[in-house]
């Protein structure tokens, strides 16, 4: 994985090329190594392979590391840089400059509010939205339940809480009896919820903003009966609604899919070409419920927990296929061209 | 050939500004214009100020380990009020009352700064989630102009003014009492130091120059974000140990911490123009720390060794 | 048993009744046994970073040798319980070897403890990124081995075994051989302490060494807790294994405190934001409360003594 | 009167360091404080001085006040200028520090009062422990007090800056000022006290114009003792243990030297001749740069740091306890036990009770701490007693050379009696017996031979008991013959 080589000294769009950055906050997590390795997979992969050069870097979650990693691509001279900041301010000055020398800037995830950058994002706040009401039909409206929240203090985590708590309250059969943070980390949420669980009654359904699976083991470890989630897209929730682990459990996942890098990509790369005028974009989360799981499409046994499920898009309407080492190694998938449907904007 | 160790964080800047430059010019195939030299002046000011702060604190041989929680605090205040001149001065104010805070219980609660300042870190994050729950916020241009213009180095106006504050504060009886007290506490006690007074000032001080640094750090990012100042605990101490300040106290200054923050800001770049594989990055940063203390005190012992 | 411990003892009861009368479920023993579970891990690496403390050291390298450790496991056990004693060897190993070379690093080399373990936090985390690439590799995808799984199973989990082996063997190792005397005279007064023919660095690195081998051991419980390894497994037990070492009533300066105390300490933190949570208090709050408690704490018991 | 206490009461924890004290010292006199380790005097002082509240009784002192602690308060990274200025640097405009004023300034003062020979620019931390002495005191008189209190000023000077501080003494007293000083070598008392006050656990128990060294003693302790010196005439050295061969570090020239069972061997010379790095060296804990040395017979091994040095036999007594000798938060008996640990311990477990067993006899012979638990903290104990915890952990290694470094410095008369006697039986039992004291007088006294250093060589050697210290002086400033 030596993606990051920066180009040697070649001007700006020398041989045709443009050169696009990805600056990634941080890569402590799953998530984000993923979304890393399928923005590289991507890059080595027709039609990006002839028109784009790709580069990445990782600012260790400190917005200061990464203002300066965007100000050295504006140094530069990239065509276009794609974000996922480590604060959803934090980035806007330096934003503003890359702007104004016409860089093409696109934001994903943990987006930039900075009106001049484009984003490309899932709708948090209906991501929150439509777990907790999956919850609240399954439970036909009434039943106690748990919220594990993610990070506090971030964008993400406050809209999908929102979102959740606007369902729940509308439902007055349904009982909120605790709310405590998962970190978006399934040990933590392993731990915190074995903490929490002797001193709750009894749980019909649980809404995890991250760390579904830790959530899960520790009902399992504390014998619990297993209520209704509505999680994240880990591999290991999966592995617990396919029954691949066991106890089976019954939910619905929703994905921040990690693809969303090659969106911005490809959205990036069209903007640079004209091809597509600016302006943010949305895409649906990839939503699977029950337990009809597709083994290598929605679900991967043989991967660790932590995984996240959703790197590739799936169905007919799919935004993107990828394969599994896309995501795993980062190579590109063989022999196949990358599409990338946007839609109309 | 204490002398050199005093310098550590000179001489470190001075590698690492060589290294930048080499890379850059490589890389680029032009040395750095303008816009560098202006957006990394502008991105170190906020380290540079809690750098300052924290060098004062471990001269005193405390540690301040709040200045997370207080530049967050500080950052979420100054967004969510947009940073108009009389909440900056709030803002300010709030900051060295934090400080105080740590102060007061180090001096006369007698508990020790790490640990005073790992409690106080906690309440004070949790504060500024309290006022700041989203990320988001604003400045007023006019502060961002003044304080952190992206076209003009008006930073450069701030950072002398610290620079004198400095040299100012080192020619004061307070400055020499600040050395007293981490050179030897009871002794300093002893010979009529106000040990007590010394040490809650320094506190104080350094949550003002956290309070400056989220100011400089919205003007910077023009909005705010209640984690924001997390990262700036482990780099000020990092920046302090570069810049050659012994952790006993005592002993260093902290224009050589002001120089270890803007050292350490110029490796990000080091190894941006590098070209090292992100996964390895922070290795090469751990070893850079390491070198860096290494060095200083190698070249230290080799000095004391030809001197005796 | 000296009179920190004593109090960090109470205190950590008084949290645990007072949890009990908050919230009903608590007292009851699966309630206990959830936070005797999650406060083990606290335990264990807290177990590490006292022993550094009492030198007067700190290991801030904690995070990402647990984590090392931990990937190491998954990626060499497969999940096969045959496998199994291999890589516990080899987790173990690693987490030794990562306080060995802090060891060296601080008491041959001269490195300040901070520098030196946040240095070799940031290498480890660049190496176990590098070499696992972020943990996407299939091998990483196996389940800890059953055995280490089954350690959590039952009414009287076999982990709590583990801790108490752990928690037997620190006090053993300091109050009854040769070697915890050294431990303790070393962080009393190094220069006497050598000077008496103890061997100071030997004592520092061996320290440093177990500290390694806490984290790790941390490291391999949390995989067997969670049945898997993941990037994130660490990053709590840098800040919470000082807490926990500090409300234990050790002396951060060295030379004083037992695990007992570091026991009774994990226990209070664990109690104290389960609690918290249990009382669905906002994660500001939680946070602010908690500074608070640490610092009621400190109060209470850990204050140094007056100089007059 | 210029200094009034009256009934003063001060407890540390479960000590009482005074109780119903009373003292009273007029303007134009030089008061000393007398009294064994632990009597209370430096409590006394810090009570009087304003540094620590009396728990009962009444304090008055009138005037501007200046003290000179025990413990040395000079301030190790700070320049000699910076410790001597700090109260009252020089400043220029604004009320800014002129800085580079500094070094000139302290120059002058240091020149005002005589001390030469100190760099201004030093940091404290280099100087040798006599130079600090002298800028402490230097800062001290540079007030131009009313009430000086100076704490056993003259432990860690030699003769010459006796003299210099005496002269100041006299000077202050005869402008009118009080001085009040304590000490441990009567000598200086009966030279320069114009009244003695004696205290003995923690009480005043007289104060006397005229007293002789006897009624002192018995009004100190209780008792009267026998002659100051043991005879050591009889003790017949034998075979070597100890051979140094050309031996250079640090400061040391050279140095070669035999020393023998049953012998004790006096280093004498000023201050600063090399003494201390010739003790270090020997015990491992500095690097001869050439030479080296053999311990006897069989247990000869390179020494190369100090737990070497304890396996071949070598044992070494330091002056400064709280810096190198004692672990002053453990216990007493993790103190003594400390360099024997190995010996009483089975597979790494030390066996508790034979270390308990070992520490109480050892500490019963040298009555430390007056029968005090061995499970109290060491840094509980005065003076004297640490010093004699710190020996206590040496002869419990039964070591066969024993270097002892200026053991006696700020220890009260009987402890130092003590003391002496226990050279002379270890003597006696035929261990050999370095021995280097800031009091030239004590090597004089005690040793079958002495070697007198300069400048880091051995400048001459004289034998037979020496007897007085005029001899040894002379010898250390004689131009050598061939020089
Ligand atoms: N800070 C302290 N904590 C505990 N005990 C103390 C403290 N200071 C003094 N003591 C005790 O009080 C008693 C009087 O001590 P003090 O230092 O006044 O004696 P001194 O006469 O000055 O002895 P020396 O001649 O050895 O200096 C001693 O028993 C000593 O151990
Ligand atoms: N207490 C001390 N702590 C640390 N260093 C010391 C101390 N005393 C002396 N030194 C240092 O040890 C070195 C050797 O000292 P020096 O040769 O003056 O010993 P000495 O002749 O015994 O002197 P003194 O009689 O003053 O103790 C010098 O560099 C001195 O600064
Ligand atoms: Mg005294
Ligand atoms: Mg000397």
């Amino acid at each position: 994985g030596t993606a990051a080589e920066p180009p040697a000294s070649a001007p700006a769009g020398a041989g045709g090329k443009l050169k696009i950055a990805l600056s990634n906050s941080f890569i402590g997590n799953q998530w984000r190594v993923e979304m890393e390795n399928v923005f590289k997979a991507a890059c080595a992969m027709p039609p990006y392979k002839d028109q784009v050069e790709c580069s990445v870097f990782n600012a260790g979650n400190d917005v200061s590391t990464q203002s300066r990693q965007i100000s050295n691509l504006i140094s530069q001279g990239v065509d276009g840089i794609v974000i996922n900041a480590a604060s959803t301010s934090g980035l806007n000055g330096v934003v503003q400059q890359a702007c104004d020398r016409g860089i093409t800037v696109v934001s994903f995830d943990n987006t930039v509010d900075h009106p001049c950058g484009i984003t490309v994002n899932t709708d948090q706040v209906k991501f929150g939205q439509q777990l907790a009401q999956f919850i609240v039909d399954e439970l036909g409206g009434s039943g106690n339940v748990v919220m594990v929240t993610g990070v506090a203090g971030t964008g993400a985590d406050n809209d999908r809480n929102k979102g959740a708590k606007e369902v729940f309250a509308a439902n007055p059969g349904i009982k909120v009896v605790a709310e405590y943070s998962g970190m978006w980390d399934s040990a933590t949420a392993q731990r915190v919820t074995a903490a929490q669980l002797p001193s709750l009654p009894d749980v019909d359904g649980v809404w995890v903003s991250g760390g579904t699976d830790g959530v899960i083991k520790a009902f399992a470890d504390a014998k619990r009966e297993m209520p209704v989630f509505g999680g994240e897209a880990e591999n290991g929730f999966r592995k617990y609604m396919a029954g691949t682990l066991t106890p089976q459990v019954k939910g619905m996942s929703i994905g921040q899919p990690p693809y969303l890098s090659v969106v911005a990509l490809e959205l990036a790369r069209a903007v640079i070409k004209k091809e597509r005028e600016k302006g943010n974009l949305t895409i649906p989360f990839p939503v699977v419920t029950g337990s009809a799981l597709t083994p290598g499409e929605t679900v991967f046994p043989d991967l660790p927990d932590s995984f996240f499920a959703d790197f590739t898009d799936s169905g007919p309407n799919a935004i993107l296929v990828l394969c599994q080492q896309a995501a795993t190694d980062g190579t590109p998938c063989p022999g196949a061209t990358l599409s990338v449907k946007l839609g109309t904007p | 050939m204490r002398d050199l160790q005093d310098r550590l964080g000179y001489l470190v800047l001075a590698a690492t500004a060589l290294a930048y430059f080499a890379v850059y010019t490589t890389s680029l195939g032009r040395p750095p214009g303008s816009f560098d030299y202006l957006a990394i002046l502008n991105t170190t000011m906020p380290l540079v100020l809690v750098a300052l702060g924290q060098s004062l604190v471990v001269l005193t041989g405390g540690i301040d380990l709040s200045v997370g929680g207080v530049v967050s605090l500080c950052v979420a205040i100054t967004a969510a009020t947009g940073g108009a001149p009389g909440w900056i001065v709030a803002v300010v104010l709030l900051g060295a009352l934090c400080g105080l805070v740590n102060g007061l219980v180090v001096a006369y609660g007698r508990i020790a700064p790490i640990l005073t300042t790992l409690a106080t870190l906690s309440v004070y994050t949790g504060a500024a989630l309290w006022v700041l729950p989203v990320p988001g916020g604003s400045i007023v241009p006019e502060v961002r102009a003044v304080l952190s213009n992206p076209n003009v180095p008006t930073g450069l106006g701030w950072l002398a003014l610290a620079v004198a504050g400095w040299w100012v504060l080192r020619r004061t009886r307070f400055g020499l009492r600040v050395y007293a007290v981490g050179s030897d506490e009871t002794a300093a006690r002893a010979v009529g130091v106000p040990v007590e007074r010394v040490k809650a000032t320094v506190y104080a001080l350094s949550g003002l120059c956290s309070a400056a640094a989220a100011v400089f750090y919205v003007a910077t990012t023009t909005a705010g974000d209640a984690n924001a100042g997390a990262p700036f605990i482990l780099t000020s101490i990092a920046s302090v140990v570069v810049g050659g300040v012994a952790f006993t106290g005592g002993r260093g200054s902290a224009m050589g911490a002001v120089a270890g923050a803007v050292a350490l800001t110029l490796v990000i770049d080091v190894l941006f123009f590098a070209g090292i594989d992100p996964l390895y990055q922070s290795l090469f940063q751990g070893l850079f720390l390491v070198v860096a203390v290494l060095l200083g005190t190698g070249a230290a012992l080799l000095a004391r060794r030809r001197a005796a | 048993m000296n009179r920190r411990v004593a109090y960090a003892v109470a205190v950590a009861a008084v949290v645990l009744i007072l949890g009990a009368v908050l919230s009903p479920g608590f007292a009851s023993w699966p309630g206990l046994r959830a936070v005797l579970i999650v406060a083990s891990f606290t335990g264990f690496v807290a177990a590490g970073q006292m022993l550094v403390v009492l030198v007067g050291g700190i290991d801030l390298s904690i995070p990402w040798v647990l984590n090392a450790a931990a990937i190491v496991l998954t990626t060499t056990g497969l999940g096969l319980a045959d496998r199994l004693p291999l890589a516990l060897a080899l987790a173990v190993g690693a987490g030794l070897l990562a306080g060995l070379v802090n060891g060296l690093g601080v008491a041959w080399l001269g490195v300040p403890a901070v520098v030196m373990t946040l240095g070799m936090n940031g290498v480890l985390q660049g190496l176990t990124l590098g070499v696992s690439q972020g943990l996407t590799c299939g091998d990483c995808g196996h389940y800890a081995p059953q055995p280490l799984r089954d350690l959590f199973a039952g009414t009287v989990p076999a982990a709590l075994l583990v801790w108490l082996g752990a928690a037997l063997f620190v006090t053993v190792l300091l109050t009854l051989t040769t070697f915890g005397r050294r431990v303790y005279a070393t962080g009393a007064n190094p220069r006497a302490a050598y000077l008496s023919g103890v061997g100071v660095k030997g004592v520092t690195v061996a320290l440093y060494t177990l500290s390694g081998g806490f984290a790790a051991l941390a490291g391999i419980m949390l995989v067997g807790y969670g049945g898997q390894a993941s990037l994130g497994l660490g990053d709590p037990y840098l800040f919470e294994s000082i807490a926990a070492v500090v409300v234990g009533g050790v002396s951060i300066l060295g030379g004083r405190g037992d695990y007992l105390g570091v026991v009774a300490g994990s226990l209070t933190l664990v109690a104290v934001t389960t609690v918290l949570r249990a009382q669905q208090v906002p994660e500001y709050g939680r946070l602010m409360i908690y500074g608070l408690v640490i610092l009621a704490i400190l109060f209470a018991y850990g204050r140094e003594r007056a100089h007059d | 009167m210029t200094v009034v206490a009256t009934g003063v009461g001060r407890a540390f924890g479960g000590v009482q360091a005074l109780r119903d004290a009373s003292f009273a010292a007029r303007p134009g006199e030089i008061h000393a404080l007398a009294g064994e380790n632990g009597a209370g005097k430096s409590t006394l002082i810090k009570v009087l001085c304003g540094a620590i509240r009396a728990d009962t009784g009444t304090v008055t002192v009138e005037g501007r006040i200046a003290t000179a602690f025990q413990e040395l308060s000079l301030l190790p990274d700070l320049t000699v200028a910076e410790n001597l200025l700090l109260a009252a640097p020089p400043r220029g405009r604004l009320g800014l520090v002129r800085r580079g004023r500094l070094a000139d300034e302290a120059a002058l003062v240091l020149s005002r009062y005589g001390a030469t020979g100190v760099d201004p620019r030093s940091p404290a931390r280099d100087l040798a422990v006599s130079q600090k002495q002298v800028v402490e005191l230097v800062r001290v008189l540079a007030m131009e007090p009313d009430v000086v209190f100076l704490d056993e000023p003259t432990a860690a000077l030699a003769e010459r800056e006796v003299d210099w501080l005496a002269g100041h003494m006299r000077r202050l007293r005869d402008a009118g000022a009080c001085v009040i000083f304590t000490s441990h070598r009567w000598r200086e008392i009966e030279r320069l006290a114009d009244r003695v006050t004696v205290f003995r656990n923690g009480t005043d128990v007289a104060t006397r114009e005229r007293l002789t060294e006897e009624e002192a003693i018995t009004l100190m302790t209780g008792r009267t003792l026998g002659a100051t010196y043991p005879d050591i005439s009889g003790i017949v050295p034998g075979e070597n243990a100890l051979t140094v061969s050309g031996l250079t570090s640090g400061r040391l020239r050279e140095v070669s030297f035999e020393l023998r069972r049953g012998e004790i061997l006096g280093v004498g010379g000023l201050a600063g001749q090399g003494q201390r790095d010739l003790f270090l060296t020997l015990f491992g804990a500095g690097k001869p740069t050439a030479g080296g040395l053999s311990a006897g017979g069989s247990r000869a091994r390179a020494v190369r740091q100090p737990r070497d040095a304890i396996r071949a036999g070598i044992a070494y007594v330091p002056e400064d306890r709280k810096a190198e000798g004692l672990l002053l938060h453990l216990s007493i008996r993790d103190n003594v036990a400390l360099a024997t640990l190995a010996r009483r311990s089975r597979a790494g477990f030390i066996r508790q009770r034979a270390e308990k067993a070992a520490v109480s006899g050892i500490a019963a012979k040298l009555d430390i701490g007056a029968g005090r638990s061995t499970a109290q903290a060491a840094g509980t104990l005065s003076g004297g007693n640490q010093q004699k915890a710190v020996m206590a952990r040496w002869l419990l290694t039964d070591a066969d050379v024993f270097l002892l470094y200026d053991v006696t410095r700020g220890v009260d008369a009987a402890t130092k009696h003590d003391i002496y006697h226990l050279i002379a039986d270890l003597a006696r039992d035929g261990k050999a017996i370095l021995f280097y004291s800031s009091e030239t007088e004590e090597i004089a006294g005690l040793c079958h031979r002495v070697l007198v250093l300069r400048e880091g060589r051995i400048v001459s050697e004289l034998r037979g008991p020496v007897g007085d210290a005029e001899t040894i002086v002379a010898a250390s400033i004689r131009e050598p013959a061939d020089a």
